[in-house]
């Protein structure tokens, strides 16, 4: 039978089901292979915040959003036009979020009226009339895997027997053989990924390549999917790509900037999501002279990292908000120190425990004032999963040139998303080598310190084992040049005014404030930092698609910000600032520009929809 | 890469171990800094700087590679007055960034000063967990039960019913014996020695020198503004030989005069006691020795003289020897960047890579 | 005023001597609360949590004076499923919480769950504080040596070697005992249970109820996702008997099938040690004691099973009687308010005044 | 010999000396004198880090500053018209602070080659002419008092032998004599304390009464000292006064906050500078039914605070900018579980250990952004010593009626600075007694513990020990009134706005701001906050003083702002805010009124001078 295929620009797919379906690793290979096909694709996963939420219940969902398309994407998307349920739970739980003629494929093995009732369903809305205005395909994939499994374990290539259990679990294949022929994905990677995980347990392997292929099949010769999708590859710029999440991104830049600048990377660190996986990253790739340390808690996460500094290392801690709170103390040690330190936080839903695996920008003014007197910390923000490569790189510039904690704000959105990377040349990566004193600096052959260079106003690093160089600093207040213990009014003054000219002054290394106004004629901006880039992006592109003016700018460097900003405000009618918080960023640039910006705030633990922005600034456009 | 075989008999310094030697030899003013010294006069802190003064040539290693770093007190101030690298740091945590640079960093030797206050309330955590890592540092916890700095609150040291400024009624907290805590975390190298004993004070510190590994030495010290005293039992002529239980490898406990005094290990309980007109060949004499493995034996030990000083041990209680976390991490790496070093363009890379043509 | 000599044959319930007593009799059902269960299906969380809400009852005090304080991680969700009043805080600190609300409130019954991670990695320092002060608290501590929450990095209990996210070269840190260290710390009760005991669990919890003072709780506790079958040598029918010590007051530590094995001193070091035929008069064969006032046995005990788990005595390692902070804050008070009640005017007024006339 | 007598307004006399010389206390004692006496005063101590610095050396100079005069007056005086110098380095470290004409006493006993060495003197000051434009008069003080404790001794009252160094330690008595003469003070309440202090020890009792009188007898009979002034009582609101430092305020309002709420009142606290002093206060007032408990860290203070708040207690935890910045994640749990929790940080000079002895202002936006999400916390911040009391009880008023953490942010000028304080009636104080839940709330007649007054929007407080109410409460975001946890997005947007409506919404029970602009007319305005009141007011005197207009208010409430602030600073053609610090509030005014106000920033760890900020005003005034 052949289907006929249908030419699509975009897609979006959101695999759904319970926590233990493994519908993070489905979506994770439906990636893998789009990107492969050449696709731009970008990616959200969403899942609950206990390991394995009771089974079958909604808060035990976890989903997986896969959006790709023949063109440069900028979000995951906003609704799916699949969704693929495991369960009644996913269905449930997703089904607000769908437009009426999305496609819906539902394992239909699990409506049993006991799951129903946990699912919180009165009736069973296969039977009822609640999903008339969907595509629904039902499907028992749970008993098509089994049988599946059961008859390749028969066949010449069985490697053994796999009980009913270990075979269900293997419908999550199931599925994604079904959703990649639906959508014409090539099926090597995953054919690939699977023979390595399961190498060596041959009765797995051979029952999940079955349920995949099966699932493959399945689509093939089946009635029931009548049209297969086609998206044509998207013209990218032209080089090798790899799909990346955002904490991987952050890992690698991390890496990267050990490399680059010679020295050894130390990362102390205390696990918290959604900041681990840098930790578990970075604890892999000791071969690049990488130092991990599980500290005890988030202080002795920062505080050995400030001590490797303090011995030439390109020092890190990794965490998310609350840790950042408990590392506010040990930052204004640094910021008295002057010596490099990057401090990434992974933001997450807060106040407090919050809402763990979501995501927010709600730490901005934390990173910018949550520490005790005058003790100004530059704070960066990637702004897409790849973008946190290029991020860390910048972050490690500022504090090596400048000898200061750096604080970069990635989020939960960033960590845990993907997007292609278009893998850069590491001799094209920034020369980030940083000059270590080795001999004295004062007129009388003596070391002074805290002698700065007259353009950076940095002080000198002089690490332990130089001669003559030895000399001890701290946290109390210290003299202008000899770093000795100061009580002077005088110097206090002149020292709160040195280190905060220090960080006003990257403003002068920066490019000024790009802005995205292709007709020059948009009378509204809008402004945004960190995650919301693509949401932002991808709302400008709807605006302009209806014939709108308007512009766009987002910040990289939060602290100091770039030239030209004030004059950038200045010059539109309006200033649209959306963030996923009540206004922080906002609040920053009034205070600085006295700019009456429109703050726009979503404070969902959810990406921004492209939609939703769209409408905005087209009600701030067109004045209504 | 440093030899790693502990042998507790070895005269060497093993914690310095891979850290460049000194051409020639230092003095003890050579370790004087600049810095005028801060402590009120008569303040024990004097004698400890002094006494490490005079040890550190002996540690035969370049004064630039020597750092200490401290928390906050008046003990925490030690840095500031050797001519070393040095960092007085934040209360409390010296032990965590001392660990991120002796991790880092081989070719130091580590020495982190800290007070009863510092290493015990704010701290304690730090200090436990750089204990059982057994991370290669040299702390010195400068114990006066008091926190000076602040100007007199009780301590996480000071004895139940002591009357501060922030107990006028008189405290109601069981004080911490910070060598029990130690030996509870899984320390391996433990002392303990007393400000004005600077023979006893630098065999000490020469112990802990040979120790690899983090090695906690408590100093009784005087506080002659708010805690005046504390450690006179110990330390008066008249009384101190009746107190003191002198700790040397591989002799019985006998002390006080004429040797009246033993310490008795109570067979049925395995608790040691001091008791008086014991034969020499009692068995349940206790005879010295730092170096068995299971720590119940330094444990017992570390509780005599808790409560009242009546008894207390000094000197090395247990010194064994455990995998350092610092040489293994460095191990770790040693092994992954030798077995293949790390190639940034291919892990960028990765595996799962397609090309749009140009 | 509760009556506070210590008496370790009492019967009764001494932490909750104060808290008022519930009428008639509660049952298990009636501390489940309406949250529905959210561990993973397997989880030793769930036994745990039967055999407390099991035990409740037994307590005979009012649900409502009955608070569960807890940290985060897996275990630290246990609040939410017993019908008391509960508070999930923050990561480490619910011993500091716990100590604060124990201090005002004696008409309360105070418990803390808590993790091997939350209680000996972030909030170490509070539970060695709680422990050396002796607050009366119940600490539950589930140790499953791992960090279950954040999905399975390495705790500090986990084994040396341990290949997890964090340590994919295996984990170099050496672990906490954590009743050695709690013994370290001062602790007046320690215990240890296993998760899937629930007689067991029942009778150290109970122990645990007639201490007052800080009662630290050790519960082996499998996570079956990322640290599955940690404690089987414990369990497994076929080898527990060969590898569980069981505690009993006053009983000889014999075990094993025949009772072949016995815990020994030796006599020369004071350590405890796992032999095999040793005849019965032998007088180095350990009677267990748990009310010995000096920790010296009760941390000998605590040694064996370091490392390997293969002889691991259960059941209460020590419970001696001190006087317990929270008791004697509040007596400081009565006695305070007792003699002169304050008069705010009379303060306010203060010494030095003079008056401006109209 | 009878002397002249001059009459004067006001004085500022400083005492200074070594460390271990007592200046602070004879700088107190001559405050009680002279608050006795019904001047109006104000001091200011100023003392090093250091318990006790190496004697004789310019870091350890200790001082102590008295400002008193015959009408209100709002500082501790720029500078001194008197300086007592007890030795060489007590001079040195403060002539740059006089005038010419200021009447130098100085105990010449320490001025050998080895004490001026020490205290950085090239050549001895007594006799070169460097103190030519001073009135120097060198008196042998110690000396004086050694011998005038001798004669005691060997007179009929002596109580027994005092060595010499005893002898010579009671020389700051003898100074305290000699100034209590020269400005006639009433010396009953120093004889009292003296004999109070040294009841016990009969000998140093003698000692120093000797040495005491005999500085007075100097006075009366050598010709050095041809004048006597007299400083006539001020005017003040009729009333029994005491003298009050702002941590003895702080600490009498928060037990008078206990007392009217009928709540036990909780400390959990960790000792740091300066504020340790409200521990030691509190901890002695254990009969008003007081718990303080020294805590292991700031953090388990602040937690043990927090379960004490839960089990009903009015919990308080104290510390300063450090150790703010440890409960920061604490606040935040606060803020989570709403409850009421008073956070009392007395400045210091900062980042980090910074300044620990000295004054600042610069942990304003640690106090209102120190916490990861969105995690409003009201502010409040005394003005003056005595005002420390007042804004105790307003923060607990609004922690118990909103259940909420309230920073209060006071400063180490105030903690150990000291006023004349009008003793309160204490049946005028506010009645504070909550109202506890002790029922159902529900309309099924269950409990929901985040269901809102619907005024105050703050959720009930049911204490554990309160049958039916049984409820569990945590970090986690909650479901809007039921509180359990929730991870539902648009519960979270909900509970998030809601939480800042409910401390926006504390606005709405304040007195709006007041402005003092005696004219009207004045197009000025001088706004502060905290302890910047004093200099600010006085300079304010000082422009008036000279005919110009100016207007002055002053913020105790710092988040929320009082009603109609915005109005106010939109009134005047220009807003000058001084503070301590680099702008903290100027940001928060300009963010929020987009009014481009004048900041006006020295961060020298010490109280601004009426005249510098009166040099400023009229500056702006005269647009110079
Ligand atoms: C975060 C923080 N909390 C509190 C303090 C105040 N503080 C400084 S030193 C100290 C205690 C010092 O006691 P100890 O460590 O025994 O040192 P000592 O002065 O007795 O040598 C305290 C509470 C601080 N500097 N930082
Ligand atoms: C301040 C802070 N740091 C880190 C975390 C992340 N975190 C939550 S639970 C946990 C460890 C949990 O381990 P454990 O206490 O052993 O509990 P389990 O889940 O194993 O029961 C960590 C690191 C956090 N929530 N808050
Ligand atoms: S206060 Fe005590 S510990 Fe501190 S310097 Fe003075 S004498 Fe030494
Ligand atoms: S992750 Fe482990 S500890 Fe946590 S709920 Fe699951 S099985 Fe239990
Ligand atoms: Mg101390
Ligand atoms: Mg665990």
């Amino acid at each position: 039978m052949t289907k006929e295929v249908m030419q699509l620009d975009r897609v979006v797919i959101r695999f759904a089901g319970d926590s233990g379906d493994g519908m993070q690793l489905t979506g994770d290979r439906f990636t893998a292979e789009t990107a492969v096909f050449g696709n731009d694709v970008s990616t959200l996963p969403n899942f609950p915040a206990e390991i394995r939420a009771p089974a079958g219940t909604l808060p035990g969902v976890s989903s997986f959003q896969v959006h790709f398309a023949n063109y440069d994407i900028l979000t995951s998307g906003d609704r799916p036009d699949v969704l693929v349920a495991m369960n009644p739970a996913a269905l449930k739980a997703n089904l607000a979020d769908l437009r009426p003629g999305t496609t819906i494929i539902v394992d239909t093995h699990d409506f049993s009226p006991r799951n129903l009732q946990r699912a919180e369903y009165t009736s069973n809305p296969l039977e009822d009339d609640s999903l008339q205005s969907y595509h629904v395909h039902p499907v028992d994939l749970t008993q098509l895997t089994v049988d599946a499994v059961r008859q390749a374990a028969e066949g010449p290539d069985s490697a053994g027997e796999v009980g009913r259990k270990d075979a269900a679990r293997a419908k999550n294949m199931f599925a994604l053989g079904l959703v990649s022929w639906l959508f014409h994905r090539p099926t090597e990677s995953t054919l690939e990924y699977l023979t390595a995980k399961f190498g060596d347990r041959p009765a797995l392997l051979a029952a999940n390549l079955a349920a995949f292929k099966a699932g493959w099949n399945y689509g093939e010769t089946t009635e029931d999917f009548a049209v297969r999708y086609e998206v044509k590859p998207a013209a990218l710029r032209p080089g090798a790509y790899r799909n990346i999440s955002g904490n991987l991104a952050l890992a690698y830049g991390l890496i990267a900037a050990g490399e680059r600048s010679g020295l050894p990377l130390f990362l102390g660190s205390y696990p918290i999501t959604p900041a681990s996986d840098v930790l578990h990253e970075l604890a892999r790739q000791k071969a690049f002279n990488v130092y991990t340390v599980q500290a005890e808690d988030e202080i002795a996460g920062i505080g050995a990292a400030l001590g490797a500094a303090f011995g030439g290392a390109l020092a890190v801690t990794t965490t998310s908000g609350p840790g950042l709170a408990l590392k506010s103390e040990t930052i204004g040690l640094g910021v008295a120190l002057e010596l490099p330190l990057l401090v990434c936080d992974v933001q997450r839903g807060g106040p407090s425990t919050g809402l763990p695996t979501k995501t927010e920008q709600a730490d901005l003014l934390q990173a910018m004032f949550g520490r005790n007197g005058e003790a100004p910390v530059p704070v960066v923000a990637p702004r897409s999963p790849a973008d946190c490569f290029d991020t860390a790189l910048e972050a490690a510039r500022i504090a090596l040139t400048y000898r200061t904690p750096v604080i970069l704000l990635s989020d939960g959105a960033l960590a845990n998303g993907s997007e292609p990377w278009r893998i850069p040349d590491v001799e094209s990566l920034p020369d980030l080598r940083p000059e270590f004193a080795t001999g004295p600096n004062g007129d009388d052959g003596g070391f002074l310190p805290y002698l700065r260079d007259p353009e950076t106003l940095a002080r000198p690093w002089a690490v332990p084992g130089t001669p003559g160089l030895e000399h001890r600093i701290g946290g109390i207040e210290k003299a202008d040049r000899t770093g000795e213990v100061s009580y002077d009014p005088d110097n206090h003054d002149r020292m709160v005014r040195l280190r905060q000219a220090k960080v006003d002054g990257i403003a002068g290394s920066l490019s000024p404030v790009e802005v995205d106004d292709p007709s020059g004629q948009a009378r509204v901006l809008v402004l945004g930092w960190g995650s919301t880039y693509g949401p932002i992006g991808a709302a400008c592109r709807r605006v302009r698609g209806e014939g709108l003016d308007i512009a766009q700018a987002h910040l990289r460097h939060l602290n100091p910000f770039p030239p030209g900003l004030g004059e950038v405000l200045h010059h539109y009618d309006r200033v649209v600032v959306p963030e996923m918080n009540l206004g922080q960023l906002a609040l920053l640039l009034r205070a600085r520009f006295l700019v009456d910006v429109y703050g726009y705030h979503k404070v969902r633990g959810m990406p921004f929809q492209a939609e939703e922005l769209a409408d905005l600034l087209k009600g701030v456009i067109t004045g209504g | 890469m440093v030899d790693l075989v502990d042998d507790p008999s070895a005269e060497g310094f093993r914690s310095v171990f891979g850290v460049p030697r000194v051409e020639g030899t230092l003095r003890a003013r050579d370790f004087k800094s600049d810095q005028e010294v801060r402590w009120c006069p008569g303040c024990g802190d004097y004698a400890i700087l002094a006494a490490v003064q005079g040890f550190l040539p002996e540690l035969g290693v370049r004064r630039e590679n020597i750092v200490f770093i401290s928390g906050i007190g008046c003990s925490s101030r030690f840095p500031y007055y050797l001519n070393t690298y040095g960092m007085h740091s934040i209360h409390g945590r010296a032990p965590a960034i001392a660990t991120g640079l002796a991790t880092t960093r081989p070719d130091l030797s580590v020495w982190v000063a800290t007070g009863d206050g510092d290493a015990l309330s704010i701290g304690g955590n730090h200090l436990i967990h750089s204990l059982r890592r057994n991370v290669n540092l040299k702390i010195l916890l400068f114990n006066n039960r008091i926190y000076g700095l602040t100007k007199g609150q009780y301590s996480p040291t000071s004895e139940v019913g002591k009357i501060t400024k922030s107990s006028p009624f008189g405290s109601v907290d069981e004080p911490f014996d910070p060598l029990s805590l130690a030996l509870g975390a899984g320390a391996t190298f433990v002392a303990r020695t007393i400000d004005s004993d600077r023979k006893h004070l630098t065999s000490v510190l020469r112990a802990a020198a040979a120790h690899r590994g983090t090695a906690l030495v408590e100093i009784y010290q005087n506080c002659n503004i708010f805690n005046d005293g504390a450690f006179d039992l110990l330390k008066e002529p008249g009384v101190r030989g009746e107190s003191v239980i002198r700790l040397e490898h591989g002799q019985p406990l006998r002390f006080g005069t004429d040797g009246r005094l033993v310490v008795l290990r109570d067979l049925a309980t395995g608790e040691l006691r001091v008791v008086e007109g014991v034969p020499d060949d009692d068995p349940a004499i206790v005879v010295h020795d730092a170096y068995q493995a299971d720590p119940t034996y330094a444990f017992g030990l570390s509780r005599l003289g808790v409560g009242d000083l009546r008894y207390t041990p000094i000197g090395v209680l247990r010194s064994v020897s455990r995998p350092v976390y610092d040489d293994e991490v460095r191990a770790q790496i040693a092994r992954a960047t030798q077995h293949r070093p790390g190639d940034l363009g291919t892990l960028l890379r990765g595996k799962d890579t397609w090309t749009v043509p140009a």
